[in-house]
């Protein structure tokens, strides 16, 4: 079930320079799962497209979801300006999101793929070690994973917090182990943490981005390539939109 | 208060369409819109085999506007028969056309044939103005020969009308819409795409994969009035209105050019229920201008 | 940093000009911006004798555009240069185009031998695509053959350098920089207005007494740059580009696409210091990207 | 001297319905005249051209203006929903505005066309009669006018205030005698009141409406007929924004 409405802004908060967290109450909740995104839409009729945004929280008792996000350009900035008492107008949720597996879980989350991680640890079942990956110490959310992930190792760019490195220089330093590893985060990273679970022989769930306009499968602007013919598409094209953002590694070229 | 309009014997219950390619078959909007509500679903492009479209990115937004290089991305007719035909059996109340695309001739031939028996498929819609592919597309919509003669060769093996779907990318829109009457077509439809470009200016590259795209949105609305309006002052067959049609104003400002149906892409995108608002609007509009039969309004203004 | 631009001769200090008709001859933005800090003023269209233009309403906003029809209103050359160049013959650091517009070869060639004495015309644009006005105009410009002869023409009486002003209203914009390539053009500088209409849908009937317009805007600036970049990489001549050029990342844009220099229109009527404001991001650019001199930007996306 | 600046937005009230007054703090007003007009530009980027407002009133001290406003269309409605505190990008003051002259003045105004007379009347040297005309008994601003005018006649289309039938109407029915009239309203009512000052040998002035793009005089777009060849263009054509909106009523084509 999708819901396009006008959704009440609760809370908007400055995380980090340029970071943003949005909570917004909508009927989406219901109907949400981790991984998921919503489309929010810009007030200026000149910016058309939707911004897909992933989830980072739900709450279904309240009713309400939160985003957290990254101002590079007209819409995030826009965005970051909607108040408490704001209307925001909103389509979700959108995409397949995580299945929910495993005992022994590894989180990824690189930059500004970190976010959709957090629902998604506090609904796993077993165990979840967060890998988070930050350019420099503003460690956004990462207080935050303390309380819902097991353990808790932080990389970054330029050492100045944990592992000096990527979040993959931080798993071959860890040497984790799990049942199934999920990531998020800019391209390389999904190459690289998909390469570390094929080695260590572990099943590996990516989120995919790519630019979007219908958010809901129709337009096929969102392709990403898929290693066989796909169901639908009956070429090697799978929608990120709708047949992900998540895919197992195995099934996308990364 | 009489909303259908008759197109080359077909009879649609109101004049809103979806454009092809913004709407798939319908199934993905099936969540936001009764697609029996619809004049007809206009289905994305389908070839004679699948399509693997092109590189992404495909999409990018520019000022009140988009660009898109799919490139045609389609599975191919059988499975579109087997598929999406199937699907809309149960949508009785709304016509289908069937947008047709090739890379030559004889592919057009093919799926045109291919469709010829299917009884779900009303009325055909050949593409010869996709901007997105290398061989074919818009390179059979820029000539008035090259037009001419693909009206007549596909007309002369379709079973259902054909609505010839011209390209904006032409110095004069009322030579091609000539040419495509002259070969026989029942309708046209208008616009398709006008090629763009975005350049990133931080990358110092294309934002598009494909360099160009074809642009659609309410930015190229007042380009598809005038030449909708200016095909139906020099044609006789029916026109589907189309090109950054958004709100009922816009849809009847088509009309009222000379538009006896209209299409909504874009506007799907932003709104899903685009097309629905936009007939309710029309009907309102029909109950305070007292207008009886929407055909009463088509081309009127001159 | 070098900012300075060469087009057929003429040393710019940079590259931005406002286009044509939509700054006068810079008198009335003279309280916002300091002209000497202009690559070029661009002059309205002058005739050999006064045009009254064309009856309102001339003008209508469309969605992140506007249509004109204003139809080249002007007092004619002999009041333009005793008032106009006279006006800017304090602005010495900024190079003088006049923009030069007719309904016939004579008159043209009129305008053109008027002006091949005053000094303060360091170049002239030859607007042979204005959709605004019956005879001339757009006529002269959507046929290569046409391009060609005029633009000959206007060469073997002109002193100073030749602009072509080409029309976006064409099926392949690279022909027709190429017939004026051909006719010996200096430069050409494009893209001029996509003709448009609309429709008043409560009263009825057109918006603009001419029932059409030429629309430019932010709108229109993907087709521009996608139209300069085609012709960046068919001619050798320089090439002005314009359309929609709103803020610094449109004047890049078009400059990466192939243009030596760029003029902003439309973006003057919403924001009077657009012009400065460009040119001051444009520096900003070159200091954050390292650009030593901005003509090695132009054209190198490919 | 012409600003273009962000303003600020003191005060908005509803008038009537549809009917808008407000108020902004600007610069502008420190050169703006009765007559004169601002442009009012939209917050979203798809409304490329400015709103002309004519000047309602003016406080210098205060550094303030006011206009009065109908809501129409896109721009007018956004502006509506503007808030003290707010802000608006405008551009001002535009125009020529009404010279201010006579012992005894007839100053009219039509629907929308009264809230420039109202400046207009308080600052006029000599006696002021104020002609106003309305659709029905919505009568916006007319109370302002009894504190500044000598003389306040009302005029409805439907009779239910004052003269039934139009300003000219009332006029005729008042005789009135003056040395100068101002006029602001519809084209047809301007017709006529031309021609009431023609017949009793009045000098008239007249504010002239037409679609506007640069507001500076650059485009041409919003020439108005003029009689004789006019001096700017050399042709039967002026400016409303630059050589007007106010004109003498035997200048232009009415
Ligand atoms: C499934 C998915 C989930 C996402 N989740 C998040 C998130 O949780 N937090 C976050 O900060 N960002 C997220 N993004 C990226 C986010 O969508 C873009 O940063 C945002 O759209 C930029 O919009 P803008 O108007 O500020 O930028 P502009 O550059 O002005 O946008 C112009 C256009 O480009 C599109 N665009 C720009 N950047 C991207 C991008 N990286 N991916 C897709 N489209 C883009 C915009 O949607 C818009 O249509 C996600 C993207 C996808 C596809
Ligand atoms: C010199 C001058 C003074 C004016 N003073 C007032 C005033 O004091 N109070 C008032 O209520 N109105 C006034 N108007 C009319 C006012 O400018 C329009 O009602 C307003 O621009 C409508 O904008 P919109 O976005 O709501 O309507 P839309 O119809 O959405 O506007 C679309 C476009 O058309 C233009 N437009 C629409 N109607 C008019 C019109 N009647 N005249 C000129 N352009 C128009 C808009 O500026 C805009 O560019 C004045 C007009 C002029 C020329
Ligand atoms: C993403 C996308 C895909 C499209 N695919 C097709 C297509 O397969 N066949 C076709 O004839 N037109 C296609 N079009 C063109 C539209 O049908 C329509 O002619 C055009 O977009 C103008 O209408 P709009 O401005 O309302 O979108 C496509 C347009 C878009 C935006
Ligand atoms: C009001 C107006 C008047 C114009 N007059 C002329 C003209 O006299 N001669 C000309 O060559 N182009 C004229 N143009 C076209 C512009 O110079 C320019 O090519 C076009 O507007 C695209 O640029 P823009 O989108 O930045 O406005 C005019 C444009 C506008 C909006
Ligand atoms: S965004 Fe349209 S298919 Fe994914
Ligand atoms: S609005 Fe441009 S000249 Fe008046």
């Amino acid at each position: 079930m999708k819901i396009k409405e006008t959704a009440k802004v609760l809370n908007q908060s400055k995380l980090a320079e340029g970071i943003f967290s949005l909570t917004i109450a909508t009927t989406a909740s219901e109907y949400a799962i981790p991984g998921q995104f919503i489309n929010i839409f810009s007030k200026d009729a000149s910016n058309l497209l939707p911004r897909p945004i992933s989830i980072c929280e739900i709450d279904k008792a309240a009713g309400t979801l939160r985003m957290v996000y990254r101002v590079v350009g007209k819409g995030t900035t826009e965005f970051s300006s909607l108040k408490a008492g704001d209307t925001a107008e909103i389509m979700g949720p959108l995409g397949n999101g995580f299945p929910l597996e495993g005992e022994k879980a590894i989180v990824v989350g690189g930059g500004i793929g970190v976010p959709p991680m957090l629902e998604l640890a506090k609904q796993l079942p077993g165990s979840v070690t967060a890998v988070m990956g930050y350019r420099n110490d503003d460690l956004f959310l990462s207080e935050e994973f303390t309380d819902v992930a097991s353990d808790l190792i932080i990389a970054t760019d330029d050492g100045s917090v944990g592992v000096h490195g990527t979040v993959v220089d931080a798993m071959v330093e860890n040497e984790l182990e799990a049942d199934v590893i999920y990531a998020c985060g800019p391209k390389p990273m999904l190459r690289a943490v998909a390469q570390y679970a094929a080695e260590h022989n572990i099943k590996c769930y990516v989120s995919m981005e790519e630019r979007m306009a219908c958010g809901v499968g129709a337009c096929l602007g969102c392709v990403c390539q898929s290693k066989d013919v796909d169901d639908h598409s009956h070429v090697h094209n799978k929608r990120v939109c709708k047949d992900g953002p998540v895919f197992l590694s195995t099934e996308v070229v990364l | 208060m009489k909303t259908s309009v008759n197109i080359a014997g077909v009879e649609f219950q109101n004049p809103v369409m979806e454009a092809s390619g913004t709407f798939g078959s319908g199934m993905e909007y099936s969540e936001f819109v009764d697609l029996n509500k619809l004049g007809a679903v206009v289905t994305k492009g389908v070839a004679n085999v699948p399509w693997p479209g092109n590189p992404t990115p495909r999409i990018t937004e520019v000022r009140s506007g988009m660009l898109n290089a799919i490139g045609l991305q389609n599975p191919g007719v059988e499975v579109f028969c087997e598929r999406d035909l199937k699907f809309l059996e149960q949508y009785k109340n709304t016509k289908v056309i069937v947008n047709v695309c090739g890379h030559s001739a004889e592919e057009y031939i093919e799926v045109v044939e291919r469709l010829a028996n299917e009884s779900r498929v009303d009325m055909l819609e050949i593409n010869i103005s996709c901007p997105n592919v290398k061989e074919g597309g818009i390179a059979f919509g820029q000539a008035p020969k090259a037009v001419e003669e693909i009206t007549r060769l596909v007309k002369s093996h379709a079973k259902q009308p054909i609505v010839m779907k011209l390209s904006p990318n032409v110095t004069d829109i009322k030579v091609m819409a000539k040419a495509a009457e002259a070969g026989g077509a029942d309708a046209i439809s208008l616009i398709n795409t006008l090629t763009g470009m975005k350049i990133d200016v931080e990358r110092q590259n294309f934002v598009l994969a494909n360099k160009t795209g074809g642009m659609s949105g309410p930015a190229v609305h007042p380009i598809a009035v005038r030449m909708v309006y200016e095909c139906a002052n020099s044609v006789s067959i029916p026109i589907i209105g189309m090109g950054g049609i958004t709100t009922w104003e816009d849809a009847i400002e088509m009309m009222l050019a000379g538009a006896t149906a209209v299409s909504v892409g874009t506007a799907n995108f932003f709104n899903p229920t685009a097309t629905m608002d936009i007939l309710s609007g029309i009907e309102d509009y029909m109950v305070r201008k007292k207008i009886e039969d929407i055909n009463s309004i088509v081309g009127i203004v001159k």
